[in-house]
C-alpha cells in the first residue's frame, strides 16, 4: 500500500526550532536601522560629533585668530587680472586685496592715494598703477543697472577675469577677519553640548516631573504643576541675571540655568498624556501585577507617551542653541571671542545685507542638525511604535 | 448571612461600590450609579466561585473592586483575614502577588509597545521570580500552557487574534503564581477547544497548587462545569448563591431561572425546539433602580410585597442563599 | 436565492519583519441573501481577518494577496478608497471582536450610534437622537435616555458590545458581518439579540455572517457553517451536516470540546497546539493534532471532498484510496 | 508758514507737494519729554523743537540768544540779567514770562521732581541747598524782576553758564499746565503747553509722536514744516530699510548697521557722519592688581592699534583717542582743546615696543607671569566688538591673555561703580560745550569716578592736585582757567586713569530733500529752519 | 468640578501671590535699580527719586505697600516712562500685541493643525517630508532672524511689504510669520506624532467601517484624540504670544507690550517688571487653567481630582 496513506509517526509532527526573541528595545533599534532618513540622519549627527571634537584639531586657524584687515571676506568672488601674476580682489568695502588666481588671499593693500575729490583709491601693484574708481557707486544705488565700480590697470579698465572661491577661508571671515570656517566647527561643540544638555534635562527632568506628577494626581500633581507656573512665569531674565551674579559665566552657568527652567514645558506635555493614559487598562493591569510607580511610568505610561516626547526633544534643541546664545549675549554663557552657533548667527545678522554668507554657514549649521535631529526623531517614533505603517 | 468556615480565603461584606456621574459641567449635583450595591459572599480556599448575572450588573465591578482597583465605597473585601478594603498601594504591595486578575478586555489591558514576552515577564521582573535564562523559559513556558507558541513572544499584542489576545492575559496572570486569581470573562473569545483546554489547565492547577478563583462568565455551561458555588448577581445585587449542582437543577430566584433557560444549545434540532423564557419589560437602570425588589419589573411572579420591601439574601436550605420574598414557597414547589 | 457575496480563494498575508504571517490561506465560500452562515473555528484561524478583507479594513502590513471578494457582482478588491466608503457601513456592517478598543473614548456613545444613522438614513439630529435611544433600548441597555450620553469606559464589556451592535444594525446593512458579537453577553441578553438578527434576516432579508465560538447560538441563528482552522476551511456544511455528522477530524474534536452542562466530567480539548502561520504547514494544518493524521497529511494540503449535498470536507481521510475511518463525533 | 498761502483752486496733489511733512526717527520712546524730568537725548530732540530757553545754540556751537532778547553780565559774572522777547508767546498765545522761567528752574531744583538734571543748575546760588533740603526755595538765586526781565545770581563765575542753559533743563513751563498732571502733562496733548517752534499734537506710546507749528511761536514765519513725524523705530535694521523705502526722511543718530556704514560712506549720498561730542575709553581700576601699575597701564595703552579700530571696527569715521577730552571743543581763546593739549605720547598706531618696554618694567617681560587680565563690558555688539579687538591686540603685541566677560547693563554699572574690575569698558557723551563736562568725571568727590582714582581712599596725591584745578577752574576766567583745565587733563592722562579709545561720530542720514537741519555735535537737533525741497 | 473650579481658583491666587513675592524680592537682590544711569546721578538725586517713588522704606514696608497696591488694582506708576502708570503701559501695549498675537495664534491652529495632519495620514511620503523642512525651518531659524530677513527682503528688496508699525493688513503679514514660526512647527510636528498613534486605534477602524468619510474620520475622531498635547503645548502658547514679543516688536516697530517684558528688566522698572509679570503670569496661569479643563472635555476618562 502507498506509504502516504500510513498513519504519522510522532516525528513527523515535531516542532521546529524558534529564533531568539527580540525584546521591545531591540525590535525598536531593528525597526529604525530599517529607515533610510533616520540613519541618514543619525550617521549625520554622528559626524556632527566627530567633526566638532576633532574639526578645530586640524585647522590652520584657531577660533580666536583675527586680522582685522581681512574682515568681512566674502567664501566666493569676483577676481581682476593686473598681470600674468597678479590679481586682485576688490572687496564690498571698498578695499583691494591680492590674491592668486585661484582664489588664495594674499594681502591687504593700502591705496598710495585716497583721491576723494575723484572718488578714486589709487594702489600700486608689482609696480602697475591700479585704480579704484567709483565714482558711480552714488549713481548705483538708485540704479542697480550700473556698475558700482571700476577697476583700471594703467589706465586701462579690466573686466572681471573670473569668479573663484576663497581658497584661504572656506566660508569666509567674519568682521574681525577670523576663519568662519573654524568657528562653525569650533561652534558645534558648544551648541551641540547644549544640546545634548538640553535634551538630557528635558528627558530627565522634564519627563519624570510631567510623568509624575499627571501619574500621581491629586495633591501631587496640584502642586508639581503650581511650580512649573510658578518656574514659567517668574521673568528670566531676573534669575539669570542673579545667576550671573552669583557663579561665574561659562557653559557651567548655562547648563545650570536651563537646568531651572528648560524642562517645564516638556514636563507639561508629558504630564498632560499622563494623565490621559494612565486611564487606560493596562495600566490598571499593569498595577495589579503590582508594578510601583516607577515601573508604571517608565514602562508603560512613558513609551506611550513616546511620539510627543520625541517631538519636543527635536524641536527644543534649536530652541536650546538659541538659549545660548542668548544667554551668552546678556553674559551668562561663554565668552567672546569663543562662538557657538546660535552667537554667530545673531552676530551675522546686522550685516545680512552685504554680508549674508556669514549668516548663512552658522545657520546650515543648525538646520542641518536639526533635520537629522528631526529624521532622527521621526523615525525613533516610527521605531518605537510596533503598530508602524508605512 | 452566608456562613463562612475557618477555611475562608476571601470574604466580600457589604461591598459598595457606586459610581458618581456630574450632571452638567458646573453643577455639583451628582448622581450615583449603584454598579456594586451591597454585595457579600465568600470563597473558600482552593474553590472556584462562579459569578453570573446580566451584562452589566456589576460582575466586572465587583472583581475590579476585590482587586482594589477601584477605591471601595463601602463595605470590607476581607482576605486571609486581613481586611483590605482600605489599604493604600504600599500596603497593598504583598498581596499584588497572591491576587492576580485576568481582564475582560483583552486587547486594551494589553500594553502594545510591549512585547508579548515582555508582557509576560514583566510579572517575573516586579516580583524577582526569574531572571535571564529562567525567565525566557518561564516566558515559553507560559506561553505553551495557553496554547501558543515560542514563536509568539517577540511579537507584539496587535499582531494577535482575540482569542490569543486574551491567553496572553491569562499567561500574565499565572506567570506568578498566584493564589486567588480573578477571572473576568477569561475563556469568551476562545474556541470550545482552547477553552476546554485552558479550563483544563485551570482545574489541574488549582488541583495542584490550591488556587481559588472568582470566575465571572456567561456561558453558564461552562461556569456549571468549572465552580463549586455560583453567584448570580443582579443589577448589583447578589439575588441567588447556591452550590452549582443544586442550582442548576433546581434554580429558586426568578431571575436564575430565566437565566437558565435561555442557554443557547449547540444542537440545532434541540435548540429550535427550547422553549425560551426571555425576559420582558424594561431593563431597570442602575442610576435609579426600582423600589423593593430590583427584579420585579420583570418578574412574571412579582407581587405587591416586592415593590415595597427589598428581599434579604436568606438562606433557605443549607449553602443555598436566595433573595426573593417567594424563595420558600419556589424552593417548596409550592409556587411555580 | 440570490447570491450576495462570494469569496473566491482569498489569500491575506501579513508582512512583518520576521515573514509572512499567512493569516488566510485561501477560503472560498458565497452567501445568499438572507441566509445566515456561521463561522466556528480554532482561535486565531483566520475568522476575524477573512472578514476584515472583505471590508477593506486590514491594518499594516496586512494585505490581500489574491483572491476576489464578489460583493453584488463587483470585486471588492478592485474597488478605489472612495467606492469602498460607500459601500462600508451602508452595504456591508461589521460588529467588531474588541469592543472597548473599537469605540472611540472621547464620545458618547449616543454620538457614535447618531453618526451611522445620520450617515445612512438622512435624519434629522433629533430624528437620530430618538432613533439611537430605540436602538439602545432595542439591544437592552437599561435606561437609555440617560445612557446615551455616557462614554465607552462608563459601559461594561457587555454593553459596549451591544453599542457596537446597535451601530451596525443601524446601519441597515445588506451584510451584516458579526464577530463574535455575544461574547461579552449573558444568555438572556443574548437570546435576545439573536432574536434581533433572527428578525433582521427575515424581516429586511439581511444576510449575516456570524464569527463565534459558541455553537449554541450557531445552532440558534445559522443555516450553515464554516469550520476554520490554520488558515483555512477545513469543512463546509449545513448546521445539521455539521452538528450532527461531522467529517472532518477537527470538527469532530470542536463538539467533543463542548461542556455538558448535564454532567462534570473532565473536558476533551484536542491535544496539541494549532500550527504557526509563519511558517505554516504544506499538507493539512491540523495533521500534527490529529489523531488520524497519515504521511500525506503532512506532505499534500488535502483537497475538499464532497460528502453529502452542500456539506464538504478538507481531509485526506475522506479520499477513496484512505484507509476507513469511522470519525465518532457530533453532538449526539 | 506755507499753508497759509490759499491757492483754492488747485488740486490735492498740488496740496500733497507743498505739505511739509518730515518724518524723523527719534529710537526709541523718550522717558520724558518734559524739559525738567528729561535726561536722555532722544527726549530732548522733541524737547529742543517745542520749547525754547532763554539760548539756543547755533549752528556753530555758540550760544545765541533765543528766549531771551539780550542778555547783562554783571563784571564780577555772577548775575546774569537776562531780557526776555516781548513776543514769545506759549502755545496757547499767552506771553511767556520771567515768571515762567522761574518756576520751570526752581522745579528743577524741586527735591519732590527729583530732577535728574538738577544738578545742572547747582551753579545757581542756593541751588544746591534748596535741593538737598538745607536751604529755601526763596533763597535760590533767581528772580522774575519784572515780565520780561529775569534776573539770575551765580555761586561762581561759570564761564560757560551761557552755553549751560542752552540746556533743556532750563526750558521754561507753564506752572498752569505742570499742575493738571505733574508728571504726565508734557505728553498730553490736550494740557501740554510749549513755547518753541512746534508743539505736540498727537502721542502715540512707543509709536510715534506728531508735531505741528507752533502758531504763536514768535519766529513762526522761519517754521516751514507742517508736521513732524517722529517715529520710534528701534531695531537699525528696520530703521535702514524703512529710510531706504522712503518711509523715513532722518535717520536721527547711529541707526545704520555698522556692516553697512563703508559701503554707504561710498554709495550713499545721503549718508553723513557728523561730529558727536564723546570719548569712548577702557576705565583701569587703579586700585587693584595689575592695573594699579602705571607701567602696566602704560603698556596697555600703547599695545593698541586705534587706527585699525575706528576703520576696521566701528567704521563710522570715529577718530582715534589720544587725550580724554574729545576734539569740537575750544579754549577761551577759540583753540581746539584737543589740538592744544596734545597726545600725551599716545599715537594712533599701535607702538609696540614702547609698550613692551613698559610691560618690562612692570615685571612681565612679554607678559610672562602676568595672570590673564579681566575686560568687563556692558552687553552690547558693538562693545564686544571693540573688546575682541582690544583682546587680540594684547594677546598678540604684549602677549597678555584677556577675558572678555560682559554683563547685562545695570549689574555692569554696578561693577564698575564698586571697583570690581580690572579694565572696563565706558563712554561719555558731553552734557554741554566745554571740557568740564568730560573733565570732572574724575574728582575725588565725583559719582562717576569709576577708575577708583581717590586720595580719600588711597595713594593718589595726583588726584588731590586734579581736584585743585577742577575747583579753581569753577572760579577761574579765560587763560587761567584754560590752564587748569589743560593741567587736569594732563594728570589724569599721565596716570593714565582710562584708556581713550576713540572720539564718537553720529552717523545719520538724511534725504536729500530735507533742507537746513541743523544738529549740533551734543546730537540735539533743530528743526525750526528745515525745509522740505522736492 | 464646581468645588474643582473653586478650589483651583485658591491655587491660582496663591500661585500668583508666590510669583508676585518671589518677582518682588528676586527684583530687589539683583545689583543696579531705577536710577542707576549710564552718568550716574548725584547721590541727592537719587535720594529725591527714592523719596518721591517711595524706595526708602525698608524692604518689606514696601512689599507690604506693593501688595496693597495689588489688591485694589493699583500697580503704580513706571519709574522710567514719567508719569505713566503700569496699568496704562498694559492699557496701551496689550490690545496691540494681542491683535497680532491673536492673529499668529490663529495662524497656528489653522495652518500647524491641518500641516500635522497632512504630514501624518502621507507618513514617509514627499508630503511628510515637505512638512518636516518647513517643521524644521520653523524651529531652527528664529524669530528675529525671520523678523530681519522678511524685513530685508520683503520691504528692502522687494518693496511689497511696509517695513514698520501695525495700521494696516499688509503690516500684520510680516510679524504674524516670525511670531508664528516656532509654535506653527511645533503644533504641526505634534500633531502629526499623536495622529500617528491614533491612527493606528481600532476605533478608527470602527469609524471606517459605519462608512464614515475620509475628513469625518479624521477631523473628528481622530483629531480630538490626537488633540491632547496640542492642547497642553498651545495653551501657555497663547499666553506667550498675546503679551507679545520682545524681539518681533522691536524689530518691527509695533508698540505693544512685549518690550516691556525685557526693558523693565533692564531698567531695573520695578513697577513695570511687577506689573507685566503679574499681567502676564495671571494669563498663563489661567491659560493653564484652561487646558486642564479642555483635558476633560476633550477625554471624559482624565480626572483632575478625587
Ligand atoms: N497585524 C498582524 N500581524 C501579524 N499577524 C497577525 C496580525 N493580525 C492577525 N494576525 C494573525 O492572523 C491570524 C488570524 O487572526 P484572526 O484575528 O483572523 O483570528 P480569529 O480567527 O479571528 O481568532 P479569534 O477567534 O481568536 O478571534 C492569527 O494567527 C494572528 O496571529
Ligand atoms: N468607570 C465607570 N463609570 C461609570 N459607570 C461605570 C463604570 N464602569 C462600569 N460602570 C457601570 O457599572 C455597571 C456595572 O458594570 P460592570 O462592568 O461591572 O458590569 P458587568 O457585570 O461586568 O457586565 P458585562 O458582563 O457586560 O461585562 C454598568 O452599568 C456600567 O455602566
Ligand atoms: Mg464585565
Ligand atoms: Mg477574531
Amino acid at each position: 500500500m502507498d506509504k502516504r496513506w500510513e498513519k504519522a509517526s510522532e516525528e513527523t509532527k515535531g516542532e521546529k526550532k524558534i529564533r531568539p526573541s527580540l525584546t521591545y528595545w531591540q525590535d525598536a533599534w531593528r525597526r529604525l536601522k530599517q529607515n533610510k532618513l533616520s540613519m541618514i540622519g543619525l550617521v549625520v549627527i554622528i559626524l556632527l560629533f566627530i567633526i566638532a571634537i576633532f574639526g578645530p584639531m586640524i585647522s590652520r586657524f584657531s577660533y580666536e585668530d583675527q586680522d582685522l584687515r581681512f574682515g568681512n571676506i566674502a567664501p566666493r568672488f569676483d577676481i581682476y587680472e593686473v598681470d600674468k601674476s597678479n590679481y586682485i580682489y576688490v572687496h564690498p568695502e571698498y578695499k583691494l586685496f591680492t590674491v592668486t588666481s585661484d582664489g588664495e588671499l594674499l594681502e591687504s593693500l593700502k591705496p598710495v592715494k585716497n583721491d576723494m575729490m575723484n572718488s578714486q583709491k589709487i594702489y600700486e601693484v608689482d609696480g602697475k598703477r591700479v585704480v579704484l574708481d567709483y565714482k558711480n557707486a552714488k549713481l548705483a544705488m538708485k540704479n542697480p543697472s550700473i556698475q558700482k565700480y571700476k577697476i583700471l590697470v594703467d589706465n586701462k579698465e579690466t573686466e572681471v577675469l573670473k569668479r573663484v572661491f576663497n581658497k584661504t577661508y572656506f566660508f569666509g571671515t567674519d568682521s574681525h577677519g577670523r576663519d568662519l570656517f573654524i568657528r562653525v566647527l569650533y561652534g558645534a561643540r558648544i551648541s551641540l553640548t547644549v544640546a545634548i544638555v538640553a535634551t538630557l534635562v528635558n528627558f530627565f527632568i522634564g519627563i519624570f516631573y510631567g510623568g509624575i506628577a499627571g501619574y500621581l494626581g491629586g495633591r501631587v500633581d496640584a502642586v508639581m504643576t503650581r511650580i512649573m507656573d510658578i518656574i514659567s512665569t517668574i521673568p528670566l531674565l531676573l534669575y539669570v541675571i542673579l545667576l550671573m551674579v552669583i557663579i561665574a559665566p561659562g557653559l557651567k552657568t548655562i547648563i545650570i540655568a536651563m537646568g531651572i527652567t528648560f524642562w517645564v514645558r516638556m514636563a507639561r506635555i508629558v504630564r498632560g498624556q499622563t494623565l490621559s493614559i494612565k486611564q487606560h487598562e493596562y495600566v490598571m493591569a499593569a498595577k495589579t501585577l503590582g508594578a510601583k510607580n516607577f515601573r508604571i511610568l517608565s514602562r508603560h505610561i512613558i513609551p506611550n507617551a513616546m511620539g510627543p516626547i520625541i517631538v519636543s526633544l527635536t524641536m527644543m534643541i534649536p530652541n536650546a542653541i538659541f538659549t545660548e546664545s542668548f544667554l551668552s549675549f546678556i553674559g551668562l554663557g561663554v565668552s567672546a571671542p569663543q562662538a557657538s552657533w546660535g552667537t554667530l548667527a545673531s552676530d551675522a545678522l546686522a550685516g545680512i545685507r552685504t554680508y549674508p554668507y556669514q549668516l548663512l554657514f552658522p545657520a546650515m549649521a543648525i538646520s542641518i542638525t536639526m533635520l537629522a535631529f528631526n529624521f532622527l526623531g521621526d523615525g525613533l517614533r516610527d521605531a518605537l511604535d510596533p503598530r508602524l505603517r508605512k | 448571612m452566608e456562613n463562612k468556615n475557618d477555611n475562608t480565603l476571601i470574604e466580600i461584606k457589604n461591598l459598595k461600590k457606586y459610581f458618581s456621574k456630574n450632571k452638567g459641567f458646573f453643577k455639583k449635583k451628582m448622581q450615583h450609579l449603584k454598579a456594586v450595591d451591597d454585595v457579600s459572599f465568600h470563597i473558600k480556599k482552593g474553590e472556584t466561585f462562579g459569578l453570573v448575572g446580566e451584562s452589566g450588573c456589576g460582575k466586572s465591578t465587583t472583581g475590579r473592586t476585590i482587586i482594589r482597583l477601584y477605591d471601595v465605597t463601602g463595605g470590607d473585601i476581607i482576605y486571609d483575614g486581613k481586611n483590605i478594603s482600605h489599604l493604600n498601594e504600599r500596603e497593598l504591595e504583598p498581596y499584588r502577588r497572591k491576587i492576580q486578575m485576568i481582564f475582560q478586555d483583552p486587547y486594551a489591558s494589553l500594553n502594545t509597545r510591549m512585547t508579548v514576552g515582555d508582557i509576560i515577564g514583566e510579572p517575573l521582573d516586579i516580583h524577582n521570580l526569574a531572571k535571564g535564562e529562567a525567565r525566557q523559559k518561564r516566558i515559553y513556558e507560559l506561553l505553551d500552557t495557553v496554547g501558543l507558541s515560542k514563536e509568539h513572544a517577540s511579537r507584539y499584542p496587535h499582531e494577535f487574534s482575540g482569542g490569543q489576545r486574551q491567553r496572553i492575559g491569562i499567561a500574565r496572570a499565572l506567570a506568578v503564581e498566584p493564589e486567588f486569581i480573578i477571572c473576568d470573562e477569561p475563556i469568551s473569545a476562545l474556541d470550545v477547544s482552547i477553552q476546554a483546554q485552558v479550563v483544563n489547565m485551570l482545574d489541574d492547577l488549582q488541583k495542584k497548587l490550591g488556587l481559588t478563583y472568582l470566575f465571572i462568565a456567561h456561558d453558564l455551561s461552562m461556569v456549571k462545569h468549572i465552580s463549586d458555588r455560583i453567584g448570580v448577581l443582579y443589577l448589583g445585587k447578589m439575588v441567588e448563591i447556591a452550590e452549582s449542582d443544586p442550582l442548576y437543577d433546581k434554580p429558586i430566584h426568578p431571575y436564575t431561572r430565566a437565566l437558565l433557560s435561555s442557554i443557547p444549545i449547540p444542537d440545532p434540532e434541540l435548540n429550535a425546539k427550547m422553549d425560551r423564557e426571555i425576559l420582558k419589560g424594561d431593563v431597570p437602570s442602575p442610576l435609579n433602580p426600582p423600589s423593593g425588589c430590583r427584579f420585579r419589573t420583570r418578574c412574571k411572579y412579582a407581587e405587591e410585597i416586592c415593590s415595597e420591601k427589598e428581599p434579604l439574601l436568606e438562606e433557605i436550605a443549607p449553602g443555598r442563599f436566595v433573595a426573593c420574598h417567594f424563595s420558600r414557597q419556589f424552593y417548596d414547589g409550592t409556587k411555580k | 436565492m440570490e447570491k450576495l457575496i462570494e469569496l473566491k480563494d482569498v489569500k491575506t498575508s501579513f508582512f512583518t519583519h520576521l515573514g509572512e504571517v499567512q493569516a488566510v490561506r485561501g477560503v472560498s465560500y458565497s452567501l445568499n441573501k438572507g441566509e445566515a452562515l456561521g463561522i466556528v473555528g480554532e482561535s486565531g484561524s483566520g475568522k476575524s481577518i477573512t472578514s476584515m478583507s472583505v471590508m477593506g479594513l486590514l491594518q499594516y502590513p496586512g494585505t490581500v494577496k489574491s483572491g476576489e471578494i464578489v460583493f453584488k457582482g463587483e470585486d471588492l478588491l478592485k474597488k478605489n478608497k472612495k467606492e469602498m466608503m460607500s459601500i462600508r457601513g451602508n452595504e456591508i456592517a461589521m460588529i467588531f471582536q474588541d469592543p472597548m478598543t473599537s469605540l472611540n473614548p472621547v464620545y458618547t456613545v449616543g454620538d457614535q450610534i447618531m453618526e451611522a444613522i445620520r450617515k445612512h438614513q438622512n435624519l434629522s439630529k433629533a430624528e437620530a437622537l430618538k432613533k439611537a435611544i430605540e436602538m439602545l433600548e432595542l439591544v437592552g441597555i437599561p435606561d437609555p435616555t440617560k445612557r446615551i450620553n455616557a462614554y465607552p469606559h462608563e459601559f461594561s464589556g457587555g454593553m459596549r458590545q451591544r453599542v457596537m451592535i446597535a451601530i451596525a444594525l443601524s446601519c441597515e446593512p445588506d451584510l451584516l458581518i458579526a464577530d463574535e458579537p455575544t461574547t461579552a453577553l449573558d444568555v438572556t441578553i443574548q437570546a435576545q439579540i439573536l432574536d434581533l438578527m433572527k428578525e433582521l434576516k427575515d424581516k429586511l432579508n439581511t444576510s449575516i455572517v456570524l464569527i463565534t465560538h459558541d455553537l449554541g447560538v450557531v445552532a440558534d441563528v445559522c443555516s450553515r457553517v464554516l469550520v476554520m482552522y490554520g488558515g483555512l476551511i477545513m469543512e463546509e456544511g449545513k448546521v445539521e451536516d455539521i452538528f450532527y455528522n461531522p467529517k472532518h477530524p477537527y470538527t469532530v474534536g470542536l463538539l467533543k470540546s463542548i461542556p455538558k452542562i448535564e454532567h462534570k466530567e473532565r473536558l476533551v480539548p484536542i491535544d496539541g497546539t494549532p500550527p504557526d502561520l509563519l511558517h505554516p504547514p504544506k499538507g493539512c494544518p491540523f495533521a500534527a493534532r490529529c489523531e488520524h493524521a497519515m504521511n500525506i497529511c503532512m506532505e499534500e494540503r488535502p483537497e475538499f471532498f464532497n460528502c453529502g449535498e452542500g456539506h464538504k470536507s478538507m481531509c485526506w481521510l475522506l479520499h477513496p484510496d484512505s484507509p476507513k475511518t469511522e470519525l465518532k463525533g457530533g453532538v449526539r | 508758514g506755507e499753508k497759509e498761502q490759499p491757492k483754492e483752486t488747485d488740486t490735492a496733489a498740488v496740496e500733497k507737494q507743498m505739505e511739509q511733512v518730515m518724518t524723523f526717527n527719534l529710537g526709541a520712546d523718550p522717558k520724558s519729554v518734559d524739559p525738567q524730568l528729561n535726561s536722555a537725548t532722544d527726549g530732548g530732540i522733541v524737547v529742543n523743537n517745542t520749547f525754547e530757553g532763554l539760548m539756543r545754540v547755533d549752528a556753530n556751537g555758540k550760544a545765541q540768544p533765543a528766549g531771551a532778547e539780550s542778555v547783562e553780565i554783571s563784571d564780577d559774572k555772577m548775575t546774569y540779567t537776562f531780557h526776555l522777547r516781548k513776543d514769545a508767546k506759549w502755545s496757547d498765545g499767552k506771553p511767556v514770562t520771567a515768571a515762567d522761567y522761574k518756576y520751570a528752574w526752581l522745579r528743577a531744583l524741586d527735591p519732590a521732581v527729583a530732577s535728574e538734571y538738577s544738578f545742572q543748575l547747582y551753579y545757581i546760588k542756593g541751588g544746591q541747598e534748596f535741593f538737598e533740603g538745607k536751604g529755601t526755595k526763596e533763597d535760590v538765586g533767581l528772580e522774575a524782576v519784572d515780565d520780561h526781565t529775569f534776573k539770575v545770581t551765580l555761586k561762581a563765575p561759570t564761564a560757560y553758564f551761557l552755553n549751560l542753559i542752552t540746556f533743556y533743563t532750563f526750558m521754561p513751563v507753564r506752572e498752569d499746565a505742570v499742575v493738571q498732571k505733574p508728571e504726565g502733562w508734557a505728553k498730553d496733548p490736550s494740557i501740554t503747553l510749549s513755547n518753541g517752534p512746534f508743539k505736540i499734537s498727537e502721542y502715540h506710546m512707543n509709536d510715534k509722536v506728531i508735531l505741528v507749528p507752533n502758531e504763536h511761536y514768535w519766529n513762526k514765519d522761519s517754521v516751514k514744516l507742517d508736521k513732524i513725524v517722529l517715529t520710534m523705530i528701534v531695531d537699525s535694521g528696520t530703521a535702514l530699510t524703512a529710510y531706504d523705502n522712503n518711509e523715513i526722511d532722518v535717520l536721527g543718530s547711529n541707526q545704520v548697521p555698522v556692516q553697512e556704514i563703508p559701503k554707504r560712506q561710498v554709495e550713499d549720498p545721503t549718508f553723513h557722519i557728523v561730529p558727536f561730542l564723546g570719548t569712548y575709553y577702557y576705565i583701569f581700576n587703579v586700585n587693584k592688581a595689575p592695573t594699579n601699575d602705571i607701567n602696566v597701564r602704560k603698556a596697555l595703552t600703547l599695545a593698541i592699534d586705534r587706527e585699525e579700530i575706528v576703520t576696521e571696527v566701528t567704521k563710522a569715521g570715529q577718530q582715534p583717542a589720544t587725550g580724554f577730552v574729545p576734539t569740537g571743543l575750544v579754549d577761551s581763546k577759540g583753540n581746539d582743546f584737543r589740538a592744544t593739549a596734545g597726545d600725551y605720547g599716545i599715537s594712533t598706531t599701535a607702538d609696540v615696543e614702547k609698550a613692551k618696554e613698559y610691560l618690562a618694567k612692570a615685571g612681565y617681560p612679554n607678559g610672562e607671569g602676568m595672570a590673564p587680565v579681566e575686560l568687563i563690558y556692558n552687553t552690547n555688539e558693538g562693545h564686544k566688538a571693540i573688546a575682541e579687538a582690544i583682546q587680540e591686540m594684547w594677546k598678540k603685541n604684549l602677549g597678555i591673555e584677556v577675558n572678555l566677560v560682559n554683563q547685562e547693563w545695570a549689574v555692569f554699572q554696578d561693577t564698575r561703580h564698586v571697583g570690581n574690575f580690572e579694565v572696563a569698558r565706558a563712554g561719555w557723551i558731553g552734557d554741554y560745550n566745554d571740557p568740564m563736562t568730560f573733565l570732572d568725571l574724575w574728582t575725588s568727590y565725583s559719582g562717576n569716578n569709576d577708575a577708583q582714582w581717590n586720595y580719600t581712599k588711597g595713594d593718589f596725591p595726583e588726584n588731590k592736585k586734579f581736584d585743585a584745578l577742577i575747583e579753581n577752574s569753577k572760579v577761574a576766567q579765560g587763560e587761567a582757567r584754560d590752564k587748569d583745565l589743560y593741567g587736569a587733563e594732563k594728570i589724569m592722562m599721565d596716570e593714565l586713569i582710562t584708556m581713550p579709545i576713540y572720539y564718537y561720530t553720529g552717523v545719520i542720514m538724511v534725504k536729500d530733500k530735507v533742507k537746513n537741519w541743523e544738529r549740533d555735535i551734543l546730537g540735539t537737533w533743530y528743526f525750526g529752519n528745515v525745509e522740505i525741497i522736492e | 468640578m464646581g468645588k474643582f473650579i473653586f478650589k483651583r481658583l485658591g491655587q491660582m491666587l496663591f500661585t500668583l501671590y508666590i510669583v508676585i513675592t518671589a518677582t518682588f524680592f528676586l527684583m530687589h537682590a539683583i545689583p543696579g535699580g531705577p536710577f542707576t544711569r549710564e552718568k550716574p546721578l548725584p547721590p541727592a538725586v537719587i535720594a529725591a527719586l527714592e523719596a518721591k517713588f517711595n524706595m526708602n522704606a525698608p524692604l518689606h514696608i514696601q512689599y507690604f505697600d506693593y501688595m496693597k497696591g495689588v489688591f485694589s488694582f493699583d500697580f503704580g506708576p513706571s519709574f522710567q516712562k514719567v508719569g505713566v502708570n503700569v496699568i496704562d503701559l498694559v492699557e496701551s501695549g496689550l490690545p496691540v500685541s494681542a491683535r497680532m498675537g491673536g492673529t499668529a495664534v490663529l495662524v497656528v491652529l489653522v495652518i500647524g493643525i491641518p500641516l500635522g495632519i497632512i504630514s501624518a495620514l502621507k507618513q514617509n511620503k514627499w508630503e511628510d517630508y515637505v512638512v518636516t523642512v518647513i517643521a524644521t525651518l520653523g524651529v531652527t531659524i528664529p524669530s528675529f532672524v525671520i523678523a530681519t530677513l522678511i524685513i530685508y527682503i520683503f520691504s528692502g528688496k522687494l518693496g511689497i511689504l511696509p517695513s514698520f508699525g501695525l495700521t494696516s493688513w499688509k503690516h500684520y503679514i510680516g510679524p504674524v510669520i516670525a511670531l508664528s514660526g516656532f509654535s506653527l512647527a511645533f503644533v504641526s510636528k505634534l500633531t502629526r506624532s499623536s495622529m500617528l498613534e491614533v491612527l493606528q486605534q481600532d476605533y478608527i477602524r470602527t469609524a471606517r467601517a459605519k462608512g464614515l468619510s475620509e475628513f469625518v474620520v479624521i477631523g473628528k475622531h481622530a483629531l480630538k484624540n490626537a488633540l491632547l498635547p496640542v492642547v497642553t503645548y498651545v495653551g501657555p502658547m497663547i499666553a506667550g504670544i498675546l503679551t507679545g514679543s520682545f524681539v518681533i516688536e522691536k524689530i518691527f516697530a509695533i508698540p505693544g507690550m512685549g518690550k516691556y517684558f525685557v526693558e523693565s528688566v533692564g531698567n531695573r522698572d520695578y513697577t513695570v517688571i511687577m506689573g507685566v509679570t503679574i499681567f502676564y503670569a495671571g494669563f498663563y496661569i489661567i491659560m493653564v487653567f484652561l487646558v486642564d479643563i479642555i483635558y476633560v472635555l476633550i477625554d471624559p476618562r482624565i480626572k483632575l481630582h478625587d
